[in-house]
């Protein structure tokens, strides 16, 4: 398949439908070892990305779509997540850079450039319990799906179970990034809420993907 | 159960609430056209003056943007409730607080904060506005005394900003402003207690779970759990929890002077503030240590937390002289 | 199932709060000797000037004992929790606020409070010190127009202290501090709302029942019932439901002037109270009603309570003069 | 029987205990129209009495148990009560001026000078829903009986009975004295909380002499 603007701009509407439904678990997971507005930023977030790339012709080229995402989390959230996705999708955008759609390979390309950028921006490592514990092995599975010939769809469903085992191993973690780094000990059993949101984020991308391509 | 709370949207409730503190406060403080998230103090920032920068999280008010004015900070990035403002509004506080002699970057150390505030640094200096980050750390609940880099920033805000204000308004060098607050966050300990949750305006749901007879010791100003959860204890015996473990870190000699907050968290009323205040100038008697000021109020809030939090900071002659130095913002005054 | 407070005894908890607050505040206060429950500036009474004495329950701070100091208050006698002081301790502040010239006695008017005061003023006059009542009936909500009279005295306190307190200051005669103080009283209306009681120290209970999704519209400050219970409504509603009350009353011509204090009961944050604000500020713009300044925050509380009150203070020459006269007070400084 | 000073001091005692024992009762009625502390307010004045009265000597007149007892419930109170009752004090201390002991009718007439003293003090006519509409119909009663030849026993006993309906029927009235007045008709339908500490002062004065009397 190829990625076009009007998959990408599907692509942010549909992780802003799947991230609003979520919002109250998210918040609610992170009231528990954090400060409970994840999903309130995340929800701002997405849909502001998803307004501002809507409003982008349909001749977008995906790296001002990505650029124009990254903006607008940005400036619509702050908190942690902003620069976190925000550089996630600049990266996205600079690994897009020159071209006018993409395809299944250099879809994955992108994911894993988000990947990378959250690490970046973030600089923590897998095992701090953050939401690098979800995106790490998330495109680690799409990339290594994607070299043995799978296509975007199916590298990014093996990334959104890769993401949902991450998540679910947060659990046994001690959080050593972000607000919850403080409480020590007292942070084992609750799953990371940007982990979390990972999930949700990743799943949304490989529905749209799913529903575009049919 | 939702909670109650006097807002239209809580979505606007931050947008609403900056119009009205203009509207309360044209005297003292203007936004930056066309980015109302940038509140600059109207007879703060002047060329050749190191500009004060704070920012964070809404939902603590009077912090930070209570506490924009002359003597004090030049100007203030607001944040959505809890959250770090984004770079652009960080950016354009630092413009209009620029002097030309550097920007000075106050905040709590939160991970948000700190990547926010960094892209904005990494931004200016293609402007060729020089910014140095001074983090907030006086939180003792938050990290063991060797990772102090790792505390959080609460109360204790109100001291820091105070000390790195003052350098700045008597004109000193971006060393000199740097150095005086370093040294006023390092001179800085807070402890707080946490007996109610606060609710978002967006969910209007507490944002945590506390038995009817608990107490937390060491929340965090964002709910974020504390070193313990206890049964509730009489003032003087949390006081006194409190008070051993700032103490211990302080280490004060006899003769030692302070200065004091005793803050409420949001529902705390002052008759317990002062009933607490009553404890804690009894202890430091009894250690000699002396109180040259106290303030006693609601100076970084949660929301509508109940609880309280005790600041000392330790004063030497020189963050006494920036202690003392007058300051004339919207929501302080002193001197 | 018992509210959570930190103190260490109800019984205890208002001689508690002062020895707290004259630990805080010693360089602006001093209580009586053998009458601790008598708290008197510094710097107020002076020989000639005439002297305020304000006074009333506890659990309002800052008021009543928070508006002590030059340019305000001389003296203050501090009740119970929601109790008038007996007649000793306004005796003892009355003497020590006597300059000779009269004193002054204000406070709102509540039965107990009369009655305490008016023992006093008897006894007073068996010590040769003359002394004079202006009760403060600011409560728009308590009784009809044509009933001034019989209101009860809430957040407007402040401005009506402050006009009196001024006027003292400047060394007016006994009939003119006088005069200002019921002018001032006269134009002053407030109008509160209540969302969430608040619990007495000594009972540890909430003092009144609400409903989760409720509002009482003109909450005494005791919790004393309203005009009316309705279901919580978004702030813009709310203060216009409130503005509408008191505009009614004071009917303002386009141009008059007026002083505007948004406060909060307890444990009503800055946030809500900044966002009722801009509407009240976008109102008065409306009708051409300019706000010479703006208070907001916690000036008037009933402990913990959940609301907020809305105070005009509508001026003219004379009110702006004594309203802009400088005033500092332990927990409060203006001009 | 003669009343002296021990009688005195045990009536003192013996409402204090009655009033603790009433306390929350009476805080939760004035929670209804008033500020909710009318039980605290009673206990410390009836403490604060029963204290400095039992301080005195055995040859304490009634005059001076009286006075001690006046002062000390006022500056122990202040409040509404304060003034109300320690001006009731005052009076019956007035009304056995010169006696080293109250008779029964000497007792009887203390008891209504106390009720008239409140209605002094608090300007507050019958049916303005207040303590007065328990303590006029207590006092009136109280005369009367001591008139037909009732001994103090029985004067005070008609007259808790007295303050009891009278009491009951603050229900029915809008208030228009105190912090109730405010209320207009939402006063309708609550007993007054100082109505019903009236009735637990005066049972509980008739329930100490009949102790004392055996
Ligand atoms: N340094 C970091 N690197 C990666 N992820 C982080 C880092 N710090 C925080 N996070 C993630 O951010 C999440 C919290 O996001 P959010 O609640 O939106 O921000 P905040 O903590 O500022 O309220 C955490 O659950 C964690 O997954
Ligand atoms: N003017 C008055 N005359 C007689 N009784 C009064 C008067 N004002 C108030 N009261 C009585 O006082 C009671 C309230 O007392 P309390 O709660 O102790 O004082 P406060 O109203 O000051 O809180 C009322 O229920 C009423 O019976
Ligand atoms: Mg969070
Ligand atoms: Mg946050
Ligand atoms: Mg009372
Ligand atoms: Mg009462």
């Amino acid at each position: 398949m190829t990625i076009d603007a009007t998959t990408l701009k599907s692509i942010f509407s549909d992780i802003a439908t799947a991230i609003a439904a979520d919002r109250d678990r998210l918040c609610a997971l992170d009231g528990v070892i954090g400060d409970a507005d994840h999903g309130i930023a995340m929800e701002l977030g997405f849909n502001a990305a998803r307004d501002a790339v809507s409003a982008l012709g349909a001749e977008a080229d995906p790296t001002t779509i990505f650029n124009t995402a990254a903006k607008a989390f940005l400036n619509a959230v702050g908190a942690s997540s902003g620069p976190l996705y925000a550089t996630a999708f600049m990266r996205a955008g600079a690994s897009a850079k020159g071209k006018s759609v993409l395809s299944d390979a250099e879809f994955v390309e992108a994911f894993r450039a988000m990947a990378q950028g959250i690490r970046d921006r973030g600089k923590a490592e897998p095992g701090e319990k953050t939401m690098i514990d979800a995106w790490v092995p998330a495109a680690d599975a799409a990339a290594s799906a994607s070299a043995q010939g799978a296509n975007a769809v199916a590298a990014v469903e093996a990334a959104a179970s890769a993401a949902a085992e991450g998540a679910e191993a947060t659990k046994a973690m001690v959080a050593a990034k972000g607000r919850s780094a403080r409480l020590g000990d007292r942070s084992i059993g609750h799953v990371d809420p940007g982990a979390a949101s990972a999930v949700t984020v990743i799943t949304a991308i490989a529905r749209s993907l799913t529903a575009a391509q049919t | 159960m939702k909670t109650k709370k006097l807002i239209n949207d809580g979505a606007r409730a931050v947008d609403e609430m900056l119009v009205g503190v203009l509207a309360a406060h044209g005297k003292h403080l203007y936004a930056v056209d066309g980015s109302p998230r940038s509140i600059v103090a109207k007879d703060g920032p002047r060329p050749g003056k190191v500009g004060l920068v704070i920012g964070g999280g809404s939902g603590h008010e009077p912090t930070f943007l209570g506490f924009v004015g002359k003597g004090l900070a030049d100007a203030c990035a607001v944040g959505n409730v809890f959250a770090s403002p984004p770079p652009d509004p960080i950016i354009e506080c630092a413009k209009a607080a620029s002097g030309g002699a550097g920007v000075l970057f106050m905040y709590g150390n939160y991970a948000g904060d700190v990547m926010n505030f960094d892209m904005a640094t990494e931004m200016l200096s293609m402007d060729d506005i020089k910014a140095r980050t001074v983090l907030t750390t006086d939180d003792v609940a938050s990290a063991t005394r060797d990772q102090k880099q790792k505390r959080r920033g609460v109360a204790g805000n109100f001291f820091i900003f105070k000390a790195a204000g003052a350098a700045c308004d008597r004109m000193l060098s971006f060393d000199d402003c740097e150095r005086i607050a370093r040294k006023a966050n390092d001179a800085t300990y807070t402890m707080g207690v946490a007996l109610a949750p606060c609710s978002l305006p967006q969910t209007l749901r507490p944002n945590f779970d506390i038995g009817t007879d608990e107490m937390e010791i060491g929340m965090g100003i964002h709910g974020e759990p504390g070193v313990k959860r206890d049964k509730l204890q009489s003032a003087d015996r949390v006081v006194d929890d409190m008070l051993d473990r700032i103490l211990a870190e302080m280490s004060p000699s006899r003769g030692d002077k302070v200065a004091l907050l005793v803050n409420s968290l949001g529902s705390t009323p002052l008759m317990e503030l002062y009933i607490m205040n009553r404890r804690i100038a009894e202890r430091l008697a009894d250690i000699d240590v002396q109180i040259h000021a106290t303030w006693v109020g609601n100076y970084c809030t949660s929301l509508e937390m109940t609880g309280a939090s005790i600041t000392l900071h330790h004063l030497d002659g020189e963050l006494q002289a920036m202690l003392d130095h007058p300051c004339d913002c919207a929501m302080f005054r002193a001197g």
